[in-house]
């Protein structure tokens, strides 16, 4: 079962727990606003219909390569505030290292392969984040498994 | 043709999407941008680092070397940074 | 922040994440009783003290290795049937690597390094649940790191 | 000196935990469980396959050849099977 869910909603995580928990081995991956580097807001930004299509293609792609019972894609969009959830990945699979690994996948290969932006503001100013090098070493490795 | 501006790129150029004929001498993205970018200051400032342009073709992410024949949408946008 | 707990209580996931999101990167693991092998019920036994300290052992090595915000294990109890929720694993940290490692870790370890035995039971036939190899295996790797 | 049992050497030996003074002689765990094997069938049973067998001492995992010295609590049980 893949879930792909783009929208300015909050995340509940126990309904997308939930929804994942197909099999006996479930990992997920919760990405929140930091609160301590003085960001007072994010904004997402991001390329609807091909956003989807993206998250879809990584989801059939994992759930192809370990096996998964289920996976989950949730992506917020919009304003958000330090401590609100921005990302949820949840994944299943009868054990427990596929469903880690498939979930570190997941999240690696969206930093680098979904079209979302995110803008940061500090007060009156407000900046769009740079892409990390390291993101894309991250999403490299599961290239070459 | 319609292209669509996100992030940086769109805020420079100051509309989120326009609709453009290119002439068939336009054969890339690459060639595209270089049309698009005397069209106005704001495209001009949105397309001056390449190296921080990335492209969708009708939805699917490509190169700045693909070719647009018969693309119905082109979408021009910085490193994408979601997660 | 570390938090164990061994309790034959249900575990109630939006509670457990809640605790853990103390940072920008959250992984959890959850393990359930696997529905699908004809096993009607599950009860585990475990030696009471022991169990604790060894589980606060292992949060205590994976907050140092990975500079972890949070870590938490919760394991469940006695009885239960297919579905439920046996163990809850959850991590933060600033980054995503670290959280998703450090989580992989975490129920590795708990596999072959915490005093629990799992009775399964079909029918009238009940049996202890044999060590597997793979999880010597899989807690292995941790060493070499 | 306490000892604790868990799961199928319980279950073999039919008590959690019994109280035993073992002569100074019996000095490590393996030597603690050879002096206990011949208490019961049931003791015989549960300490007949030594490699299936995992030993704590004062609650800390130790080996079957660990020294017994001044503890007051050995826990005896299979191969743990949590998580």
């Amino acid at each position: 079962m893949i879930h792909i869910r783009v929208s300015p909603a909050p995340i509940d995580i126990a309904a997308e727990q939930a929804r994942v928990e197909q099999d006996g081995a479930v990992a997920t991956f919760t990405g929140l606003v930091r609160a301590d580097d003085g960001v007072e807001e994010l904004a997402l930004e991001h390329y609807p219909g091909a956003t989807e299509a993206a998250l879809t293609r990584l989801a059939e792609e994992a759930c192809a390569r370990w096996s998964l019972t289920a996976a989950s894609i949730v992506h917020r969009v919009g304003a958000m505030t330090p401590g609100e959830r921005i990302v949820f990945v949840g994944t299943a699979a009868a054990h427990r290292a596929a469903a880690l690994e498939a979930c570190a996948f997941l999240i690696d290969r969206l930093k680098t392969d979904a079209p979302f932006w995110k803008r940061e503001r500090r007060g009156d100013d407000a900046r769009w984040v740079e892409q990390r090098d390291g993101d894309h070493a991250a999403a490299a490795r599961w290239k070459a498994g | 043709m319609r292209l669509v501006y996100f992030a940086w790129v769109r805020e420079r150029i100051g509309v989120p999407a326009e609709e453009v004929e290119p002439p068939a001498t336009v054969a890339t993205v690459d060639a595209l941008v270089d049309w698009l970018a005397v069209r106005s200051p704001g495209h001009a400032a949105a397309f001056a680092d390449r190296t921080r342009l990335r492209a969708a073709v009708d939805q699917q992410f490509v190169g700045l070397d693909a070719a647009i024949a018969g693309a119905r949408e082109v979408a021009l946008f910085p490193p994408v940074t979601g997660g």
